[in-house]
């Protein structure tokens, strides 16, 4: 396997324009994706850095493949959640999931984790390929309805911040304030009450002694 | 024919419109609805009766008048209060509530058949498992329900003691017999009860005891109580009230009516 | 040692001649309101008589006043009406609390009917119609109703002070057309050791530390009505339309400003006399633990000479201000009550220190002559103080709770003053008669003309001695005054009516 | 919706109106907060009314206040059978008396001119609220009766709910119409609290049994020189009482928030069947990628040889992480020669690992901070905060039988046997003696 | 000079620091005042870390019940605390919350003190004491993030374990080997493991806090004998009483505090800010995950580290060190203005580094 000098000389460009680190990751991710793509004849399995790429970039936040497979790196190799560990069974569901073209069939990729899962069920294979080129239309395939870690942003909105939508602590600072604001309003009033009576019998306790002393 | 006035859940009568049918005969025909009978009376019996009349819910001798989807969708519905119910057990209720129709029963012919055939067994297997004692002490509120759930004589009498606000539970068992009164104790699906144990669940052991002395009761004279609290507090009233006479006997009157002319 | 001062006062009960406008003055001036329209602050009755209300010095039946508890070595003054727990079952039903039969039901007349009754046979009449319902009504009582009445058999004869009165001395009082009597005014005494503020639940009644006027706060007043029970004068009336207790102010608004309270300033006969008197406070309660008999002796153990420079030093570290001593110091009530021990409190067996004291009347007991004319009878001046009209018990009774030692020293004194006065003018006593009857009746020349001088011709000054309160200044130099402004007797920060 | 209206939005308007109204009639009105005595007016049937109502109702609301707010001992108390009778008899006997006082009050204010002077329609509805309350509880002993025992499981956990801002209507609200009745009506008593006499049940005058029997009240220079002092300490014991209440009333809110959950937190989680059994599997993964961890240190402690990988599965692109004898990681490639090329993976600068994906120029890339390492010398480029070249690693090659084919020595003379298609099966050892010199 | 008279300098500073005729309730107490004007908010700077202190005491120990340091459990447990417990979440991110504010607010304390020049005689004790806590404050903090034994936690630890050991480039001869023994003093084996997670397990929980309360005691008491600094030049005209008043409004404001931080950790988990894949639990056999930065406290000197050469570094650290525990005789004679004017560019430089670091580094490498 070898590599063109145009596209080195043009890599080495690229790397000294754009910000360093992403474009690393991006090298790296262009690398894996032609890596993959020579997999494609030997192997089927398919690995989508596109959207990896689409999700750091648009939220600046750092992701790699744990956002949908299960493995952190990605769908190849050996280690658990890799197609190399799969079981007869799980092969059969992995080839199960892989004929899912339309959207609505039950998924249960074993390398997929909830939200790949999820991603392939609500879309489907087929427009799921087809969203490659444009990975931000997945998010508005997702819908707004679905949020698998129950943390008040919808899956989609996840994917586009590029917060684990499995992890009901990760989340946009933001948004997660405003959500959670509203759902512990009833502590947080408490509280607010309870401070407010505290300072106020503080301040009242201040103005006591300072008018025992003038005394 | 249909006691309306016991039966608080008007809505549900739509679906289950009252026939009386009996129930009982089906015991005897096969080890199948033997089991389905079972089946009954853990999930359906807290609160239904096959011609028993009616309970929290409706009598259901009705109901094998209906055709099978409508009460499969009827059966179906009541997972909510019931818990789920497998597509199996959906079908051998639907089956079971079917197969009444067959039979002819004057209403009070079925009673008198379902004390002698239906209790005798299950009374036996409660009698097994449970302490009447116990269940007694657990009624009266001499020993507290495991969860903190309130006694039974708050609300209900048994044997001419307790609160009024529930039904007298003296003769339970004969309307509701066996395990039907064990789950209805457990499960408590009835009105005021449901909320107030909601939190404070009745263990089944504890089921199982005050089955056990409910049972027992029906078979003692009932008892009643020589004074009624009424009375005393009556009482306790008249004899406040003189209190407060006696207190004040040497009250002012008015003073000018007790001048005197003197002579 | 507590010294403090109190505006106290003497009304000389030989110059009341039942006028009642001292009265009409403070009634016109502060109770003239709905609700207050039964109250008379200033009220003067005729003795015997039983008084207003009806029977107020029957304590059995009212419960006023403080009961002497305890052994020797223990001696404790307790509310007789109620104790700190079953006052609390009182609030709900108080069972010595007057109600309005024992005064009276409060009534105007119809007036306009006199204009409005159409033409007819009869003249027209103003019926009398209830201030409360607003009803016609029968005229059952009033606020006097007993007034002259000495000899009657339903008032007079009900007077509580006669009870130790044997029957022949019964008898022989209510004499047909030989009927002797005295008026008594009277006013809240102010007392030093008031009850009322001991028994009130809510803490609104309160004595004035500077000048010693017992106050209401109506703002604090939540209508329990212990107070009216308590006091054993009668002198807090309940409100009925405000739901509190008023009661006498002694005009403090106007002796704040250096003026004359009204009932002092319209009285007729000049009877009355304002001075202030400095009073140890620790000794007010304790000087009212003792029997009966030795309590006006006691009382006045409790009062202070202002000439004492120890005194004045006390009361100065007290707070009582140079004002408040000289008026001591030129106080007629000093005079009268502890330079001369001619003026007794009223009933102070009820033990409230009242601080009012009265001159009892020497008229009555000297219209008793044998053939019904004075006398100079040289050989035995004061024969007439045991054949008096009015028994020496009763004045004993009502003036120095039954010791008629106290009330015969006082009568005594009085009468060698008027020999006194009598020899000097019409020159019929000789002098060493004069000296004798000086000696025996406990007085000299001197003081025998002081007395005189005070007693018959005083100006306006000698008889008000008021000192400069300044109230207002040093309220507002201690206080905000918008918050102390209901601390005053009537003084309320709402109207008197009642919402909701 | 009637029920939302009656038994939450009432209660709390209810108690809210109450509160301020309350304060607000406390403060503003002193004058007109009590209860407006008629004794005076009318003596003889106030105590046949007055007394009988007034100890029936404080012993009744007593019992009342008792059972909400100590529900658990209220609970105990009535599962004694004896106690239970007694406090019913009580109740009922205390509400007749109750009625009884009522009954007379309402007479006596209907009857009396004089009263109804002062009194006002306001007067009339508290006396009709009060009847139809009391007589609603006394119906309540009748035909609900033990309610002194049920109460602790539908009345109380529903005023407890109104409490803690979760309204729950479930157990009241099958509750009997009587019961229902007499809810909704001690909601209007509390109501109309504020705007009726009885706002003299705050004016209950405890303060009495403590202050000494005399009350004086200075206005002159020693009223500023101590009793100035005693309304500035007036002053301060109202600041304290303000704190103690805001602390209290602080305090209070906090630990109606957080007692509950710090006592959960401790008390623990209680786990479902399916939660048990995920957090057991997560337990176990971990458990064991730390024995996989043990393995390898001890398989580094026992053996002289560690494989590597099967010199097939290597390759130039992507290489293939493992633990050296050091527990350091390291990276094994495929060299352009076809032999494997095995470099430390610990970066030289700050021991970070380095990736294992080699770029267009043959190098690697430590993440940390931006050094690219040259797979085949080892060293890091120029501007690298790495300055020191990573190591390679010795490597022995061996078949299935264990004899050596090829090896590499760390000064990286390589000596092979046999040629490159026998290799080809062979697997990519380390080796503990030659790892040992270094 | 003789021995003699060394020891009786020390003792006279001794004495002089703590004087005994100070040493009592009504003196350090109950005659204290704080003098108002209008820096007097610094003076509760010092009062604010110590709540937070407490609070880490408290949620710490709350955390103590469930946490377990071994590598296998260590993060699931973490995880069981987060899901399963109640209120576990809110326990642990008020621990994170309140530890980074508690840093903030030391620092903060650290310049306002130097700005109103709370160090000089005879406050040298205090101001050293101090610094100590502020460094242990900051141990405070790196162990700590070890402990939940995810990609981030082990992976910075071993990235700043790895620091220590480069020092040793710049010691000469026998000394360079000394880093690299603390280091693996402190590592406990050959890379971060399961002996790491124990030390730093023992420092975290027992070791750093005994330190830190006792060090704080002596704070504490010299601040309370010798009471608040003057402050500013001119004598405040008004001060009030350290009892109760300045003590009431100071918990007046830690109410406040403690609300914001309440509603902060209740409604933002502390882990939001980072990029998730740091924070699955630690994989040895995987690479470093891009992303990885230390704590933002540490920014001030980390980004200067990606930029400058080691050494220039490490020699400002160590003079920066020195310069702040040699703060109270090296500033002696300077003015308020001085100092002011320094620890404005100090808070300066602090900002902008913690803030624009990133980019200032982006800058800088292109």
């Amino acid at each position: 396997m070898s590599f063109s000098n145009t596209e080195t000389v043009e890599n080495s460009k690229d790397l000294k324009q754009i910000d360093l680190k992403l474009k690393t990751n991006l090298s790296l991710i262009a690398f894996a994706s032609s890596l993959a793509l020579s997999f494609m004849t030997a192997n089927p399995a398919q690995a989508y850095p596109e959207y990896q790429a689409f999700v750091e970039k648009n939220s600046k936040r750092s992701i790699n493949c744990a956002m949908c497979h299960i493995n952190e790196g990605g769908p190849v190799g050996n280690s658990k959640g890799q197609i190399g560990s799969l079981s007869e069974e799980e092969l059969k569901l992995l080839s199960k999931a892989r004929i899912a073209f339309e959207p609505g069939s039950d998924v249960h990729s074993p390398i997929l984790n909830e939200f790949g899962n999820k991603i392939i069920s609500a879309v489907g294979k087929k427009k799921f390929l087809e969203y490659k080129t444009s990975p931000e239309k997945l998010a508005a395939a997702l819908g707004n309805e679905s949020d698998l870690d129950t943390d008040g942003i919808p899956d989609a909105q996840e994917y586009l911040d590029g917060t684990d939508p499995l992890n009901k602590f990760h989340g946009e600072p933001v948004k997660l304030f405003w959500i959670n604001l509203n759902r512990c309003k009833t502590h947080v009033i408490l509280t607010v009450l309870a401070v407010i009576s505290i300072n106020f019998g503080l301040l009242s306790l201040v103005k006591g002694i300072s008018s025992i002393k003038k005394k | 024919m249909f006691n309306w006035k016991n039966s608080p859940r008007q809505h549900f009568h739509r679906y289950f419109p009252a026939i009386l049918v009996t129930a009982i005969c089906c015991f005897a025909t096969s080890a199948n609805a033997q089991n389905t009978n079972q089946l009954f009376t853990e999930k359906c019996a807290g609160c239904h009766t096959v011609g028993g009349g009616a309970l929290v819910g409706p009598d259901l001798a009705s109901v094998s008048s209906w055709n099978v989807s409508d009460l499969r969708s009827a059966v179906k519905r009541m997972e909510q209060s019931a818990g789920p119910l497998k597509d199996e057990e959906v079908d051998a209720l639907v089956d079971f509530l079917k197969q009444q129709n067959n039979l002819p029963s004057p209403a009070t012919k079925n009673k008198e058949t379902s004390k002698t055939t239906q209790e005798q067994p299950e009374t036996s297997q409660i009698l097994e498992l449970a302490s009447s004692e116990n269940g007694k002490k657990l009624f009266t509120g001499q020993t507290a329900l495991q969860n903190g759930g309130l006694s039974c004589i708050a609300c209900h009498q048994s044997n001419g003691r307790g609160g009024n606000m529930g039904p007298d539970l003296t003769l339970i068992t004969k309307k509701f017999p066996g395990n039907a009164l064990v789950s209805g104790i457990e499960k408590t699906p009835y009105k005021v009860m449901k909320s107030a144990y909601k939190a404070h669940p009745v263990t089944h052991q504890e089921a199982l005891d005050i089955a056990a002395y409910l049972n027992e009761t029906a078979k003692i004279e009932t008892k009643h109580e020589r004074t009624s609290p009424l009375t005393v507090g009556a009482g306790i009233a008249l004899a406040v009230l003189g209190l407060i006479a006696f207190g004040y006997r040497n009250r002012k009157g008015s003073a000018r009516a007790n001048l005197k002319r003197r002579k | 040692m507590d010294i403090r001062a109190q505006v106290s006062m003497v009304f000389h009960l030989d110059k009341c001649i039942g006028c009642h406008t001292c009265s009409i003055a403070c009634k016109n001036v502060w109770t003239d309101r709905p609700g207050a329209e039964y109250m008379w602050w200033n009220n003067v009755e005729t003795k015997p008589g039983t008084g207003f209300p009806t029977l107020w010095e029957d304590q059995s039946h009212y419960k006023g006043g403080w009961e002497l508890k305890g052994n020797d070595s223990n001696k404790k003054l307790q509310l007789k009406s109620q104790n700190k727990i079953d006052s609390f079952l009182k609030l709900f039903y108080n069972p010595n609390q007057p109600g309005l039969e024992d005064y009276y039901e409060p009534w105007t007349y119809n007036y306009a009917n006199l204009f409005e009754a159409e033409a007819g046979d009869d003249q027209p009449t103003a019926i009398p119609v209830s201030l409360i319902t607003g009803e016609p009504m029968e005229i059952e009582a009033g606020p006097n109703w007993d007034d002259d009445l000495s000899g009657s058999t339903l008032y007079a004869e009900n007077d509580i002070n006669l009870e130790e009165l044997s029957e022949e001395e019964r008898e022989q009082l209510f004499e047909i057309e030989r009927v002797s009597m005295m008026y008594l005014p009277r006013i809240c005494n102010h007392c030093a050791n008031p009850s009322c503020v001991a028994s009130c639940p809510s803490g609104a009644l309160y004595k004035r530390g500077e000048d010693g006027i017992v106050l209401i706060n109506q703002d604090v007043c939540r209508g329990w009505r212990a107070c009216i029970s308590a006091c054993p004068y009668k002198k807090i009336y309940y409100n009925w339309k405000t739901g509190k207790s008023e009661k006498c102010i002694l005009c403090y608004p106007k002796l704040e400003t250096g003026q004359i309270p009204n009932c002092f300033q319209s009285c007729v006969g000049r009877i009355r006399y304002l001075g202030v008197l400095l009073y140890d406070a620790d000794r007010a309660a304790e000087s009212m633990k003792v029997p009966d008999k030795a309590l006006v002796e006691s009382q006045r153990t409790a009062f202070c000479d202002p000439f004492d420079p120890k005194i004045i030093e006390a009361a100065k570290a007290n707070g009582i201000s140079d004002e408040f001593i000289k008026a001591a110091q030129l106080s007629p009530v000093y005079k009268y009550v502890m330079k001369w021990k001619i003026a007794l409190p009223l009933h102070i067996e009820y033990r409230t220190m009242p601080m009012l004291f009265y001159v009892p009347p020497l008229l009555p007991v000297m219209g008793k002559m044998a053939n019904g004319i004075y006398t100079n009878a040289m050989e035995n001046f004061f024969t007439s103080l045991d054949k008096s009209r009015l028994p020496m018990k009763y004045l004993a009774r009502l003036f120095s709770a039954g010791n008629e030692d106290i009330i015969e020293y006082v009568m005594k004194k009085l009468m060698a003053v008027r020999y006194y006065k009598r020899s000097l003018d019409m020159q019929d006593i000789d002098l060493v008669m004069m000296n004798k009857m000086m000696r025996e009746g406990g007085t000299t020349p001197a003081e025998a003309e002081e007395i005189y001088r005070l007693t018959a011709i005083p100006t306006i000054d000698q008889r008000f001695v008021i000192p400069e309160i300044q109230r207002e200044e040093s309220i507002e130099s201690s206080c905000n005054p918008e918050i102390c402004k209901g601390s005053c007797g009537i003084g309320i920060t709402q109207p008197p009516a009642r919402g909701f | 919706m009637t029920n939302t209206l009656l038994f939450i939005v009432l209660p709390y308007l209810a108690v809210f109106a109450c509160v301020i109204g309350s304060i607000y009639r406390t403060r503003k009105e002193p004058m007109s907060y009590s209860s407006l005595s008629s004794q005076f007016l009318e003596n003889h049937g106030l105590m046949w009314g007055s007394l009988p109502w007034h100890l029936g109702i404080l012993l009744i609301l007593l019992a009342h206040i008792l059972a909400f707010v100590c529900p658990g001992f209220w609970q105990t108390l009535t599962s004694n059978q004896v106690l239970l009778l007694s406090i019913e008899a009580a109740g009922f006997g205390l509400s007749i008396l109750c009625l009884v006082g009522l009954v007379i009050l309402a007479i006596r204010r209907l009857t009396s001119p004089r009263i109804q002077a002062v009194t006002t329609p306001m007067d009339l509805f508290v006396i009709a609220l009060l009847l139809a309350q009391v007589a609603l509880g006394a119906a309540m002993a009748v035909h609900c009766k033990w309610g002194s025992a049920w109460c602790s499981g539908t009345t109380t956990p529903y005023l407890w709910s109104l409490l803690l801002f979760q309204p729950d209507l479930s157990t009241i609200e099958d509750l009997p119409l009587i019961a229902k009745s007499h809810i909704v009506c001690a909601w209007l008593f509390i109501l109309i609290i504020p705007f009726s006499r009885l706002i003299h049940l705050f004016a209950v005058p405890l303060e009495y049994l403590f202050r000494p029997p005399q009350n004086v009240v200075w206005n002159n220079s020693r009223k500023l020189k101590e009793e100035c002092s005693a309304f500035v300490a007036e002053d301060t014991r109202r600041h304290f009482l303000k704190a103690a209440l805001g602390i209290g009333f602080g305090a209070f809110l906090l630990s109606v928030g957080t007692l509950n959950k710090v006592f959960n937190f401790f008390f623990g989680p209680r786990l479902s069947k399916k939660e048990e059994t995920e957090l057991m599997e997560v337990k176990l993964a971990h458990l064991e990628s730390t024995v996989d961890q043990r393995k390898l240190e001890l398989e580094r402690q026992a053996s002289n040889y560690i494989m590597v990988a099967a010199l097939s599965e290597l390759n130039q692109s992507s290489g293939k992480y493992f633990i050296d004898y050091q527990m350091q990681p390291a990276i094994a490639f495929k060299g352009k020669d076809g032999l494997p090329l095995l470099i430390s993976a610990k970066c030289t600068h700050l021991g970070c690992t380095v990736g294992n994906k080699v770029d267009e120029q043959g190098r690697i890339l430590c993440p940390c901070h931006v050094s690219y390492f040259n797979i085949e010398t080892g060293q890091p480029n120029a501007e690298a905060p790495a300055k020191a070249p990573l190591g390679h690693l010795s490597w022995v090659i061996m078949d299935e039988r264990g004899s050596i084919l090829a090896s590499r020595n760390l000064e990286g003379k390589t000596a092979c046997s046999v040629n490159q298609q026998a290799l080809a099966n062979g697997k990519v050892y380390i080796a503990k003696s030659q790892e040992d010199k270094t | 000079m003789s021995l003699n008279s060394v020891i009786n300098s020390t003792f006279q500073f001794v004495k002089d620091r703590f004087p005994v005729e100070k040493l009592n309730y009504h003196s350090m107490v109950e005659k204290k005042e704080v003098p108002v004007h209008k820096m007097s908010w610094g003076y509760y700077t010092g009062g604010l870390t110590m709540f937070f202190f407490m609070i880490q005491v408290v949620t710490g120990l709350f955390l103590l019940f469930y946490y377990q340091p071994t590598v296998s459990e260590a993060n699931v447990s973490v995880e069981y605390i987060n899901k399963y417990v109640a209120g576990g979440s809110l326990i642990r991110n008020m621990h994170a919350w309140s530890s980074s504010c508690m840093i903030f607010c030391a620092v903060l304390h650290l310049l306002t003190a130097f700005a109103m020049k709370s160090f000089v005689k005879p406050r040298e004790i205090t101001w050293i004491a101090g610094v100590l806590l502020l460094f242990i404050t900051f141990t405070f903090g790196f162990t700590g993030y070890l402990l939940p034994w995810n990609q981030i936690a082990v992976n910075a630890t071993k990235v700043g374990l790895q620091s220590i050991e480069y020092i040793g480039e710049y010691l000469p001869g026998q000394l360079a080997d000394v880093p690299r023994i603390i280091r693996e003093t402190f590592q406990g084996e050959a890379s971060v493991g399961q002996s790491t997670l124990g030390r730093f397990y023992a420092l975290h929980v027992v070791i750093l806090p005994l330190t830190l309360v006792s060090l704080l005691g002596l704070h504490l008491l010299s601040v309370q004998i010798h009471g608040m600094s003057q402050g500013v030049d001119k004598p405040a005209k008004k001060s009030e009483k350290f009892m109760s008043i300045f003590i009431f409004k100071d918990l007046s404001l830690w109410a406040f505090i403690f609300l914001c931080l309440f509603t902060v950790s209740m409604c933002i988990p502390f882990e939001s800010f980072l990029p998730y894949p740091l924070l699955a639990p630690y994989n040895p056999l995987g690479s470093t995950p891009a992303g990885i930065k230390p704590e933002w406290y540490f920014f001030f000197v980390y980004y200067p580290l990606e930029m400058l050469p080691f050494w220039v570094i490490l020699l400002a650290s160590m003079i920066l060190v020195g310069v702040l525990i040699l703060t109270p005789w090296i500033f002696k004679g300077a003015s308020r203005k001085t100092l002011g004017f320094l620890t404005i560019l100090a808070s300066l430089y602090l900002v902008v580094m913690t803030i624009f670091g990133e980019q200032i580094y982006e800058l800088f490498k292109h």
